[in-house]
């Protein structure tokens, strides 16, 4: 290894810390974007080392120049539109297609490598480089289901039918097995087979699980992601690729494991699938008990009065985009001298920190979002829980064995003096199960929409009030 | 003296794998969605190697591939450190823009994040 | 392929630099002394180094050094992870022994528990 | 490299991953049992791998069996006999003496292969095995140094006189300087004096630091012997010294940032000395106001009828050894119904966690000891705060600009209702000044040694209540 080797590999080395410092800084939001800075220049330094590589080598041709610098301007162009102008909301579709590119790259590198190298490829090269087209692929065509079912442009229910499972078995031990032929007897035709069923697998693995599990699977495929760069690290020998590969495929690892845990269901119930099956607006049924309904008024005059009133958002806030309207509601009593904070569930929505992103996108100064475990005890101390949107996390049905969602803990909302939930109907959640909460002589409903509820309510409390 | 390459990308896989799981297990719940847009930015660097395919290429599939796999890394790149970026800059001690319901709201606010310090780790 | 051993064992040693960094800042002040003395009984690894100084050991001096080496880390390795074990053996959720005041001391040991667990992140 | 090498490099890995789980596992009292099994079991692994190198290498001679078990049986033998036999409150110096051995050890790994290679050692490889010497002996030297202070085997006040600094920087010159002529020519005998020089520097170094702020140097020894093995590693080409050694730098480097953060001194500062002067019993001086001084029986009854206490331990409790007799007396309030806590300020006693250690042996359960940002709140509800030997810890002066503890958060133990403090005289605590909370009307003092104090007060107190 000549000098500017050394140089080159150490600058990456460093480039990697800028990823590890990077996402230590992600630890506490006063320094979460100085993180996002720190690992955008160690990304910046790892491509300009590329770059000096390239000036170095001087193999290439003019028309790879030109092919290069017109793909990253294309991609990068798009990249950058989409990330300005995505919505809140949509944000879990656009990781996924982020992980989509990123897993296509990763096999795409590998490809060409075996392409290129031919039959001159040691076996151990060889591993990683079908692991990476194994994986890439898988990723590239999983993630584009899964953001297609979020997007709601493939249907996002479990599509599944008899069978599916003897297929999706036979992808996998074709895509493995002639991979394992493969690095015997290098041949880029049967590569191509490889691929295809590879990328049939990522399909068939992602179409049987509903949408609302989708962002569990974006963040496993996230990992996948992660990995995929990594063994494309091992293939080109780069060891930024390895770190930050590694980085990834651990922190997605990590944050699957943190959300299944937080839904109390394993990552192998939801892959094999047939629970979330999407928004259940259908599935009207009551919980026996009745059921106190209300409007905007009576609910203006509860909030007005109280000196303690606790939001606790979930996913029928996002659904219904009523972020800016109940950051509005809380300001307003909290001129008033109303004490308002808000009780953030860790699962609360469909992705995690959903809710706080949010409400960050209203101005929600972030110390008023509360974790569960710090408030909880107050919810005793509260004269309204305000429960906007949120269903599951609330539903003390959790407390009790034999329910869906036994063992998951959830937010104390029934220890408030009063409660309002606010929701289109007595519609289930993503558990698909029956609130007991609902019929609470405490509770009084409030059914609309989210963003309509909102907005009448503080009108109300605005002319209660003056 | 001098080590065979396998072993050594192994071995600084494994660490790498030990730095994710020990930077990542203290993050909270709060901040899990820019989380996953960085982790989504960092996977990226495959834009290093992507470009290096650009100049071993020297077939028209090469070059295909070589845009191809420039382009799906540049989007990824780009577009992860922007919209991580866009998030983050919504996470606010206090609103930005002053409104009625300020002034208490940046007492509760201080308060909140002093106790804040207090119950975290 | 091959790579350089320096330019290997440095990089190594900065990943395992940021995994030490990762995983010591999440340790509570309750444990830090035996933390202090858990590291002490890591750096006992040197005895794998102490180790190979007696095969290439050909001369007195040569057998003195290895002699004092072996002594000096198999003290290091030994003594600091039964100190540590001794230190955390006393580390209890609830004394062993019942005595008089258990009862309530075991109420409030949980009590405290879960509250503790609830102000962790 | 053989199939064998790859095997054993392997091995390493895994054993230095057993580390990093390890100390994962000692960030909870729960689990961290269970972090030194794993550790221990990883260091098994690793000699077990040195064993098969030399078995496999066929190398050794048998004198060279003898030496080297002999070796292990009497320093393992020692450090056993040392572990087991060590009272708690010798912990510091022990630690030290453990720092003092692995350096030595480090430094020796080097000095042989140093001699052995003669003058083929490439430059690259001199450049790590003069770090790992200089290192490793001024670990050597100042560990035995620091350890003879704590012991009292050595003047714990701080030993200067005029020139030191320059002897300092002649030795630290001579180290360096010479140890970068010999990466140029290699020469054995001068290797000597770069011993002989770093040795001396490492006696020079620690000698004027005050006994008090010995646990600080012992933290940044630890860093530096972990950064000696980590050379050692470098030297020796072997992974698991690296990756080992590059953890305990790492965590030994953050740990006295910790310390030195929470007594907010400077680490520069403490190294330079001149501070910490030991226990200062002598240095008797009475803040202005009037002090009331209390008995076990006027104390008993404040303790007997109050229905929450806050205990606040502090230097003093371990210097007299009352671990047990403060255990007992909490045991006897609880067992008539008072709430009993242990408020434990982060830098109370003389090492990190030198309470938790203590009380933990005295059976009492970790769960009750309270960090400070915990506690704090509580003072405000607090009947009696028993402060036994604790002084800076407590002093409200901290939170006044220029006092020598200005800024360091403190126990607000003031807010309680009652302070009963229990000391032997007015003298000062470690930083040397007065402490205002003994002439607030709302303090008893219990002059006293804690031991004796707690045994009369938990007799008075007995007799009190039947
Ligand atoms: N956060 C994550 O990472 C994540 C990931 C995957 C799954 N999950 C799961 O998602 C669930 C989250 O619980 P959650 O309480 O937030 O939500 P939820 O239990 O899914 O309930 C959402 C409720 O919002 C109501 N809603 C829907 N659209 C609305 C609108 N426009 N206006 C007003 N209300 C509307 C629905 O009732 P109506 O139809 O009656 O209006 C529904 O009952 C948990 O079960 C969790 O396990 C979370
Ligand atoms: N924890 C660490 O890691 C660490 C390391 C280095 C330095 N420090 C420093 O150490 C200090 C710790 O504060 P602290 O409040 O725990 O202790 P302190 O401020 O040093 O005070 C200890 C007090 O205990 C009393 N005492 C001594 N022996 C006693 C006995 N046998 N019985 C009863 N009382 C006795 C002394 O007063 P009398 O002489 O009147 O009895 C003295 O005022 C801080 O300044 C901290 O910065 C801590």
């Amino acid at each position: 290894m000549s000098v500017f080797d050394w140089v080159i590999q150490l600058i990456y080395v460093l480039a990697a810390s800028c990823f590890v410092l990077g996402l230590h800084l992600m630890n506490n939001p006063a320094t979460a974007r100085r993180g996002n800075q720190v690992s955008t220049s160690g990304m910046a330094t790892a491509v300009a080392a590329t770059l000096a590589i390239i000036v170095h080598g001087h193999g290439i041709t003019t028309t790879g120049w030109i092919v290069m610098i017109a793909g990253a301007l294309v991609g990068g162009g798009a990249g950058m539109y989409a990330a300005r102008t995505v919505q809140m909301t949509a944000m879990p579709q656009l990781v996924s297609m982020f992980n989509a590119v990123g897993g296509g790259a990763a096999a795409l590198v590998a490809i060409h490598d075996y392409m290129h190298a031919g039959a001159t490829v040691s076996a151990s090269t060889s591993v990683t480089t079908l692991l990476d087209v194994i994986i890439g692929s898988v990723t590239f065509s999983g993630s584009i289901i899964a953001a297609g079912k979020l997007q709601g442009v493939i249907n996002s229910a479990p599509v599944t039918f008899p069978g599916a499972r003897l297929i999706n078995m036979t992808l996998a031990v074709v895509a493995i097995g002639l991979g394992a032929y493969l690095i015997a007897s290098p041949s880029a035709a049967l590569l191509t087979i490889v691929i295809v069923a590879a990328l049939a697998f990522g399909v068939s693995m992602v179409m049987p699980i509903g949408g609302a599990d989708m962002p569990v699977v974006i963040s496993l495929l996230n990992a996948f992601t992660g990995t995929a760069v990594a063994m494309a690290g091992f293939v080109i020998g780069n060891w930024a690729l390895i770190i930050a590969g590694a980085l990834v495929g651990a922190s997605g690892g990590i944050l699957t494991k943190l959300m299944a845990d937080a839904m109390n269901r394993s990552i192998r119930n939801i892959i094999v699938g047939g629970f979330g099956t999407g928004d259940s607006v259908a599935a009207i049924a009551g919980p026996t008990g009745s059921v106190r309904s209300i409007d905007a008024d009576d609910a203006a005059i509860q909030l007005a009065y109280a000196s303690k009133v606790i939001i606790v958002p979930g996913y029928g806030l996002a659904a219904a985009q009523a972020q800016h309207e109940v950051a509005a509601l809380a300001e307003l009593l909290e001129s008033r001298g109303i004490d308002v904070s808000y009780a953030i569930h860790p699962v609360a929505g469909r992705m995690p920190g959903h809710m706080n992103v949010l409400l960050a996108e209203a101005n929600v100064p972030y110390p008023l979002l509360k974790e569960m475990d710090e408030i909880n005890p107050e919810f005793a101390r509260t004269d309204v829980a305000l429960v906007i949107g949120a269903n599951d996390v609330t539903n003390p049905a959790a407390r009790r064995p034999g329910t869906a969602i036994s063992g998951m803990p959830i937010l104390d909302v029934d220890q408030a003096k009063s409660i309002i939930v606010i929701k289109r109907s007595m519609g289930h959640g993503y558990a698909g199960i029956d609130n007991e909460l609902y019929v609470d002589p405490k509770t009084s409903m409030y059914f609309a929409d989210a963003k309509k509820a909102l907005t009448e309510m503080t009108a109300a409390v605005k002319t209660l009030v003056g | 003296m001098q080590y065979p390459a396998l072993l050594v990308d192994v071995t600084i896989f494994v660490l790498a794998l030990w730095v994710g799981f020990e930077v990542i297990s203290k993050v909270p719940a709060t901040l899990h969605t820019p989380l996953m847009s960085a982790a989504n930015s960092i996977h990226g660097i495959v834009l290093a190697g992507a470009m290096l395919i650009a100049v071993t290429a020297n077939n028209a599939v090469g070059y295909v591939i070589a845009f191809i796999a420039a382009a799906f890394a540049a989007a990824n790149v780009v577009g992860g450190y922007v919209v991580t970026g866009r998030m983050l800059k919504m996470f606010k001690r206090r609103p930005a823009i002053p409104s009625p319901g300020d002034a208490p709201a940046a007492v509760n606010a201080a308060a909140n994040g002093s106790s804040r310090k207090g119950t975290a780790t």
